[in-house]
């Protein structure tokens, strides 16, 4: 129709510019989800391999250490592969921004990959010992916010499923990279040494999955879209996989060394997918101007009626 | 803009008034004569005269147009009602009430900017005129400062490179895409020149004046009180409230409804007004993070 | 335009832009000013602030319509059921400005006792002449006077058709052997005086009788009439404004006589904010009539020879020379212009080489020649910045014309149409032509852009605008100034040696232009000056006043005489607007006498006061007796506003004080015509060529006098038939230019409408069954053709005897080729026209209208043909009372 | 250039220098965009027009560089336009420069299928030939009832409304003396 497009779906009504998107769908493609999932066994390897160190199982220490050092090489490459000018990737140092998490979260990157692969080096090489503890120190600290941060970085938009879940996003987040890093971890650390990774993987997961739901209701009717398409699609793979291989390593992991295989497995598998569902979930929203419109009338509505703000 | 000192001018804006505006779409065209943006392509939308569609990289101007069933006025045309042999000579029987809406949208140059905020290398940043502009010698296209307007107005170009682009510092790296980001400057150039916006200039009804923010707000309340006065059917101003969402626009308008009958939000707000928040937040679970992993160490190392 | 020219004097809009921001009322009708001229719209829009009435009557709901304080949709082609409503209107309740209507116009004067109105014969005139179509008109003039046609010719009338010139300018005489007509009747209660016929012929035109042809309201109709009159008088004034929309149709000429009538009647004429505002579509498509690229006039408005008439220069002078007015003199423009030409070849000994002059016929226009082309008689083919592939009515005709040429001149910046005909064009793709069959040969030469050469334009308001070079024209690129230079340059060296008598008037032509830079290009300047005139010792002419017909003066153009006064290239004046008084009479140079208001000896009353404080203009001025004021008095500027000619002055001398169109031969504004058009002294309503309707009014359903053509090539749609029930009209958008040639090809305009396009309203995609973004076929008798569907409410069905009618809208701005193409709506038009102008009738014809694309190759001929067979044979006999044909409506409706 | 200049030159420490600690403004303005200037500030010079599509007549500023024409914009001095452009007179620069403009002549002889290559010169003087021929061929010294005629009715002309006065004031005078009298265009009113 040429009159302007009102639309009419799941009983939510509102008029719209011929059913046109308001905010823009993110530019970004498949890397950076991979990023969020990559930045986020870097973050919970980091600490995972810090603590190692500390309480001497450093069986643990060293495959976290190359887990961390791996994810945190492949983590810059997935960024500057995203860039629309890689070769100005460097523009990312050129200022310190507290307002943009990506400014920040560019700063932490430099700094936990720049250490964690110096420090994993130096392990190998096996010198330099007093310049590969300040490395790993480094790591160590830059290890939780490495894992959080990219929380912040999608709720600090526009995007209505993004940024009405602020409260959640890091958390979840953190969450998902304790379970990736555990589960990585306690793939490829023998079990007497892999205790902890397969707790944290477990643990990671069971507060995920509480999370995922604490969203959900919180969100609203925004968050249907957790359930419609691409982004419900890898929400229940992400929901069965972790689920079930957080099981598979909390009953079998210690005992049969397989099972930990193909539980870290699934629980890899899910956190893949949980970073792939708010991804998409991400486009999705902004696709429909109802998401963005109907709660900004409710706030409005609100705000007239003396209620919120 | 303070952090200029001596070079900071008075803040440069638009007050676009679309009950004057009649949709002819020189802004468009002038605006792209001027920056030299590429066409947007040769699509037919059948969204009434609107086959632009939406503010992008290579439209920095777009003007929409809305066909409804509501008068111009309130009551008109009955509004005008005139006496002839006691009859009242209306045009009642009249074909239901037509209203033609046109608007021509532009980035809103906030106060708090959710691009400029956003954005990790400082390519966009707010200038003496307290405009906010995209440099295009610096941004990277990361992408970021995209979903981070609440308006939907900054946007990655993916067409090829334009030949006088510098060459690709590092040839693996590059692309062939131009793949920054572009949006309106409110002609920079030209405002370090004393020449006003291109789109400004051509207007031919002044439907987009531009100026000094603060003698446009007193102007646009001056017009609103004059509609309202003429009975014109839902006159409201959109973005000249230095208390909204995103501290006001620097380039804000006179809309006759509904701003999301426009394609606006009604109530934008910039992203980083939550960010202290955020960041409490996701320092927080940063800890957390630490601390839970650390409890699996209770455990043992089996 | 005739139409301005007989009512007031002068072929050219009576106000000029900046002055619409004066008025109090503004009537937008024939115009989509908001999409056509934005940026003289502007000055609609200060009016509309300042609390002006902005009135929007058109076929459609536009860009204007939705600027306007109050849009009347109408049914296209029944302007003059409307505006006649508004005459009987302001004539039933004696709403007239009644000083204005007594002193300055000819509402006074007596008719012939021969005189009989169309209410009398059924819609004819007196003098119809069956046989020939055409209207003796002596039965028309005033009483006590004679048609003032060449010798010989008064048994037959004034050969309309050889006096294009005295029509597209004036009147003329009007026929009177002296400046006042014989019969007066001041009461204008005399049954013959023409106040009292024109109540007469206008008495059915009630606001029912317009609500029921027009299709709009009582209310809508009442709601204008009286906006009209309650924003005119001493204190207030309304202005008109119209476009192509009132002149593309059989009755073009009339309908602007319609709106004239009611201005003379209001006292709008000559009056800040009044006024006629003509707005035209190209930008020197004034200067083009002025300085004519026409067939029928020469520079200046003076007629062109004409093989029937005129014998030497005397009595080509006796028969244009007027008793009365500044026509008067129209020897002295005459003999100007041919020593312009001639120089010194041109000596009274041999009437100034009036006899150099080729002779016309009764209609040389272009659909005339297209109609040659068909028939091959015309070989050679010259087209300069025009298209007429898909801008004139019947592209498939005209590129059948073409294709029927020896060889052919195409002048663009981009290969239009018109230069691609051959290989690129519908007919190829059907079959129909074939290149290996096309014997013409084509030359494509690129022109140069207006920033590559000097020049002036006339824009719409008769204002010479210079416009300089800017940077050389690339690699072939050349203006036209230096295509004709040099064409006619090389034609005279190869004909220098001729001794035929034939080749005399090229080689005696004056044609020495100094030119400069390594593509010689001619000076534009002295080309202006030769137009502007010079005396016999050389110097620049100061004004039209100056000229003389002894041959001791030469002038290309005499109304544009002054504009290089003193050497001064004043078309190139630029003081800017905020140095100078709101005429800005200091920007450009306006014709004539650089008048911006004309006629504006009338807003002063007759005794030469301004008529009130608020509309001050104009006026005299006691003390220095002299007439003073805002802008140049379009007045002998001593004449004072008592005086009274002597019974044997002639010329201006002959018009009174009090009579403020000096033009006209008596002075007064015309209401009623009775000479210098061809199809009636008052405009009458009629159904266009093509309609689904009978005339509500008379049995006389069309125009008696509209020219139409028997081709093969340009079929006509049967008067209310069913195969093409809907009324069609074609239009721009702001978007693109014309016809597209200049927008097409240009990427930024060429996005913002991409591609060909039908609007119709949700009723009628309903009953058609077409899909909003689909596609459909447009079909006439001529040829079909396809366009994306656009459903909008934009598009309002109007309501005629009760029964809903829709129309069908297109614009006209695409083709084959450019960055977007798609049908050319021209391909659907027909070539029947107007009997004054010879202008298509594009606004208001017929159609049928179907889902889908049109079929391809040779089923696009066939699908036409079976349309037009089924027409014939179904549709045979007279169109039905809109009261059953609605009935019929709702059966097809329903049915398919 | 020395470390401490680089230094300099790194927005980072200019944010902390320059009291524009959260890199929003002045901090992060790169040299170009310090430097920048409008175009129109480095033209060679303004030319005035004229608007060459509708006949509103509204005035044109074109800035010239180096031969080219850099921008095309309204005159504000005008009384008409108060150098106000509608689209089409906006976007002069893009129909005088477009992309389908043609530059050199095209030849397609009869019959012929394909446009060919010539030059200027060998086109004008072939279609002088032409004129010359098809006046020859067609003229009528008279009416065929006898009347003086003095005219070729085999030659027409189209075209006008778009074109300067001095160019259609030539257009006339040659064709008139030429004997061509189907001079017509757009004007049709």
């Amino acid at each position: 129709m040429t009159s302007n497009g009102s639309i009419t779906q799941v009983g939510t009504e509102m008029q719209s510019y011929y059913g046109k998107p308001i905010v823009k769908e993110p530019v970004w493609k498949a890397e950076i989800p991979f990023y969020l999932f990559t930045g986020g066994v870097a973050g919970g390897a980091s600490v995972l391999h810090g603590l190692a160190r500390l309480t001497g199982n450093h069986r643990l220490a060293r495959s976290s250490l190359y887990i961390g050092a791996v994810a945190d090489a492949v983590s810059p490459v997935l960024l500057v592969s995203d860039l629309g000018r890689p070769e100005r990737f460097l523009n990312m140092l050129r200022v310190f921004k507290v307002t943009s998490p990506m400014s920040v979260g560019s700063w932490i990157l430099f700094v936990s990959s720049g250490a964690s692969t110096t420090a994993a080096t130096l392990e190998l090489l096996g010198a330099l010992r007093p310049a590969r503890w300040l490395a790993e120190a480094l790591s160590f600290v830059t290890g939780p916010p490495l894992a959080t941060y990219t929380g912040a970085l999608l709720a600090n938009t526009a995007i209505p499923v993004w940024s009405e879940a602020r409260d959640e996003l890091p958390w979840l987040f953190g969450a998902s990279a304790a379970a990736s890093a555990g589960a990585t971890a306690a793939m490829v650390t023998p079990a007497a040494a892999a205790g902890p990774a397969r707790r944290a993987a477990v643990a990671g997961v069971a507060a995920e999955l509480g999370l995922v739901r604490l969203m959900r209701r919180r969100l609203g009717f925004v968050g249907e879209v957790y359930e419609l398409g691409e982004a419900g699609r890898y929400a229940r793979v992400s929901r069965v996989c972790a689920a079930a291989g957080a099981g598979l390593l909390a009953l079998r992991g210690r005992r049969s060394r397989p099972a930990a295989v193909v539980g870290g497995a699934l629980v890899l598998a899910g956190e893949v997918a949980l970073r792939w569902s708010v991804f998409k979930a991400g486009f999705q929203s902004a696709r429909d101007p109802r998401y963005t419109v109907l709660p900004q009338r409710k706030r409005l509505e609100e705000r007239a009626t003396g209620r919120g703000r | 803009m303070s952090a200029y000192g001596a070079e900071a001018k008075p803040r440069m804006g638009f007050f676009t008034d679309t009950s004057v505006c009649i949709g002819c779409k020189a802004c468009e065209v002038a605006c792209k004569e001027w920056n030299l943006i590429p066409d947007d392509g040769f699509e037919w939308s059948g969204e009434s005269y609107d086959n632009t569609g939406e503010l992008s990289a290579n439209t920095w101007r777009h003007v929409t147009f809305i066909e409804q069933h509501k008068s111009l006025k309130n009551g008109a045309p009955t509004a005008d009602a005139l006496h002839v042999d006691g009859e009242v000579a209306t045009a009642d029987g009249s074909p239901e009430p037509l209203r033609w809406l046109m608007e021509s949208d532009v980035c809103k140059h906030c106060t708090h900017a959710g691009c400029l905020d956003a954005c990790p290398t400082g390519a966009l940043f707010r200038t003496e005129f307290g405009t906010v502009v995209v440099q295009e010698d610096v941004c990277n296209g990361c992408g970021y400062c995209v979903p981070a307007c609440p308006f939907g107005v900054i946007d990655r170009r993916d067409l090829p490179r334009s030949p006088e682009d510098a060459p690709l510092a590092l040839p693996l790296l590059g692309r062939k895409e131009d793949g920054r980001v572009w949006k309106c400057t409110l002609c920079y150039d030209r405002l370090k020149g004393g020449h006003e916006p291109a789109c400004a200039k051509a207007c031919p009804t002044d439907s987009i004046q531009f100026g000094e923010v603060d003698e446009l707000r007193e102007r646009a309340r001056r017009r609103l009180a004059k509609l309202e006065t003429e009975g014109w059917n839902g006159p409201r101003l959109y973005g000249d409230d230095p208390d909204d969402g995103v501290g006001g626009f620097g380039a804000f308008f006179l809309l006759l409804d509904e701003p999301e009958v426009y394609g606006l939000p009604p109530d934008p707000v910039v992203p980083t007004r939550h960010l202290p928040r955020l960041w409490r937040s996701t320092a927080l679970a940063a800890g957390a993070v630490l601390v839970g992993i650390a409890a699996t160490f209770l455990g043992g190392a089996e | 335009m005739p139409s301005l020219g007989t009512s007031f004097g002068r072929g050219g809009a009576t106000t000029f832009q900046q002055d619409l921001q004066n008025a109090d009322c503004i009537t937008i009708m024939g115009s989509n000013m908001a999409e056509n001229h934005p940026v003289g719209f502007q000055w609609v829009m200060e009016a509309r602030e300042r609390g002006a009435v902005v009135q929007h009557i058109d076929p459609r709901f536009t860009r204007t319509s939705a600027m306007a304080t109050r849009h009347v949709g109408i049914r296209a082609g029944s302007d003059i059921a409307f505006l006649g409503g508004v005459v009987n209107y302001i004539l039933e309740h004696d709403r007239w400005f009644d000083e204005y209507v007594r002193r300055y116009t000819n509402a006074s004067v007596i008719v012939s006792e021969d005189f009989s109105d169309t209410e009398d014969n059924d819609g004819l005139f007196s003098g119809w002449d069956a046989e020939k179509g055409e209207y003796d008109v002596t039965t028309w003039q005033y009483a006590g006077t004679q048609v003032h046609g060449a010798a010989g010719e008064r048994s037959k009338g004034f050969n309309p058709s050889a006096t294009k010139g005295e029509q597209s300018h004036g009147s003329h005489g009007g026929g009177m052997t002296h400046g006042n007509p014989p019969e007066l009747d001041a009461t204008l209660q005399h049954p013959r005086c023409i106040f009292q016929i024109l109540k007469r012929h206008y008495a059915r035109y009630t606001p029912e009788f317009v609500a029921n042809a027009c299709g709009c309201t009582v209310g809508e109709f009442l709601a204008v009439a009286e906006s009209l009159c309650v924003n005119s008088g001493p204190e207030r004034t309304g202005a008109f404004v119209y476009a192509v929309g009132w002149t593309q149709h059989t009755v073009g000429v009339q309908l602007i006589r319609t709106a004239a009538i009611i201005q003379l009647l209001l006292g709008n004429i000559g009056r800040p904010g009044g006024g006629i505002m003509a707005l035209r579509g190209h930008a020197s498509i004034q200067g083009s009539t002025d300085i004519p690229t026409l067939y029928n006039i020469l520079p200046g408005y003076l007629t062109m020879p004409h093989t029937e008439h005129y014998g030497g220069l005397e009595s080509y002078i006796d028969v244009t020379t007027a008793p009365g007015g500044w026509w008067g003199h129209a020897d002295a423009y005459m003999v100007s212009l041919l020593k312009a030409w001639w120089g010194a070849a041109a000596t009274p000994e041999n009437e100034f080489c009036f006899e150099y002059l080729p002779r016309i016929d009764d209609d040389n226009s272009n659909y005339w020649t297209v109609q040659q082309m068909l028939q091959g008689k015309v070989k050679g083919y010259i087209v300069a910045g025009e298209n007429p592939a898909v801008g004139s009515a019947n592209g498939r005709a005209q590129r059948l014309a073409l294709a029927q040429l020896d060889w052919l001149v195409v002048r663009d910046f981009v290969e239009i149409e018109t230069a691609a005909f051959w290989y690129d064009s519908p007919e190829v793709e059907s079959g129909e032509l074939r290149p290996e069959a096309i014997p013409t040969e084509v030359f494509f030469m690129p022109a140069a852009s207006h920033l590559e050469k000097d020049g002036s334009f006339t824009n719409t308001q008769r204002l010479l605008q210079w416009h300089f070079k800017a940077v050389e024209p690339k690699q072939d690129c050349r203006s036209e100034l230096w295509f004709y230079y040099h064409l006619g340059r090389k034609i005279r060296e190869r004909l220098a040696d001729s001794q035929n008598p034939r080749d005399r008037p090229i080689l005696d032509l004056t044609w020495e232009y100094p030119t400069s830079g390594e593509i010689e290009e001619p000076s534009a300047e002295s080309v202006l000056a030769e137009i502007n005139g010079r005396d016999s010792t050389g110097k620049a002419l100061a004004g039209y006043k100056a000229l003389k017909a002894d041959g001791s003066t030469s002038c290309g153009c005499w109304i544009y005489c002054g504009v290089y006064a003193e050497e001064q290239n004043l078309a190139a004046r630029r003081v800017p607007h905020w140095e100078q008084s709101a005429t800005g009479l200091e920007w450009g140079w306006a014709w004539p006498a650089n008048r911006r208001l004309l006629y504006n000896r009338a807003s002063a009353n007759p005794d030469g006061e301004p008529w009130s404080e608020r509309k001050r203009y104009v006026w005299w001025d006691r003390d220095q007796s002299t007439w003073t004021g805002h802008d140049t008095p379009d007045f002998d500027e001593q004449k004072a506003p008592d005086y009274v000619p002597a019974d044997d002055a002639t010329g201006p001398e002959a018009i009174r004080g009090d009579h403020p169109f000096v033009m006209q031969a008596d002075g007064m504004g015309w209401i009623y015509v009775p000479q210098g058009i061809v199809d009636g002294p008052l405009p009458t309503h009629y159904e266009p060529h093509e309609s689904p309707f009978r005339n509500a009014l008379y049995g006389q359903r069309a125009n008696p006098r509209r020219q139409q053509n028997d081709l093969a090539e340009d079929r006509y749609n049967p008067p209310g038939s069913e195969t093409y029930p809907y009324v069609l009209t074609t239009y721009r958008l702001t978007e693109h230019h014309t016809a597209g040639g200049m927008t097409r090809s240009t990427p930024y305009l060429a996005e913002l409408q991409p591609q060909m396009f039908v609007e119709v309203h949700p009723q009628l995609a309903r009953e058609r069954g077409l899909e909003h973004g689909g596609w459909a076929t447009i079909a006439t008798a001529r040829t079909a053709i396809e366009a994306r569907v656009m459903v909008t409410d934009r598009m309002r069905p109007v309501t005629i005897d009760g029964t809903v009618h829709h129309q069908v809208g297109l614009p006209y701005h695409w083709g084959q080729r450019g960055l977007v193409t798609g049908g050319a709506a021209n391909d659907l038009t027909h070539m029947a026209l107007d009997p004054n102008v010879h202008i298509q009738e594009v606004k208001a014809l017929t159609c049928d209208i179907r889902p889908g694309r049109r079929p391809r190759g040779p089923g696009l001929p066939a699908f036409v043909d079976d349309l037009r067979q089924q027409a014939l044979t179904r549709d045979a006999g007279e169109p039905p009372q809109p009261a059953t044909r609605g009935k019929r409506r709702r059966t097809k409706g329903s049915g398919r | 250039m020395g470390i401490a200049k680089l230094l300099e030159s790194w927005p980072v420490v200019r944010q902390l220098r320059d009291g524009d600690p959260l890199g929003l403004g002045p901090a992060v303005q790169s040299e170009r965009s310090r430097a920048l200037r409008p175009r129109i500030a480095d033209a060679d010079h303004v030319g005035h027009s004229i608007c060459p599509f509708c006949a509103v007549g509204c005035g044109q500023l074109v800035y010239v560089k180096d031969g080219e024409v850099t921008q095309v914009e309204g005159d504000p001095a005008s009384p008409i336009s108060r150098g106000r452009l509608c689209p089409k007179g906006a976007a002069t620069k893009n129909l005088h420069a477009g992309p389908l403009r043609e530059y050199t002549v095209k030849y397609r002889r009869p019959y012929g299928t394909a446009w060919e290559d010539l030059s200027l010169d060998e086109a004008m003087d072939m279609i002088v030939d032409r004129m010359l021929a098809t006046r020859e061929q067609t003229w009528q010294e008279e009416t065929p009832e006898g009347k003086p005629a003095r005219r070729t009715m085999g030659i027409a002309n189209l075209g006008g409304a778009t074109l300067d006065n001095e160019e259609n004031y030539l257009i006339k005078k040659l064709l008139s003396s030429l004997g061509v009298v189907q001079v017509e265009n757009q004007a049709r009113i």
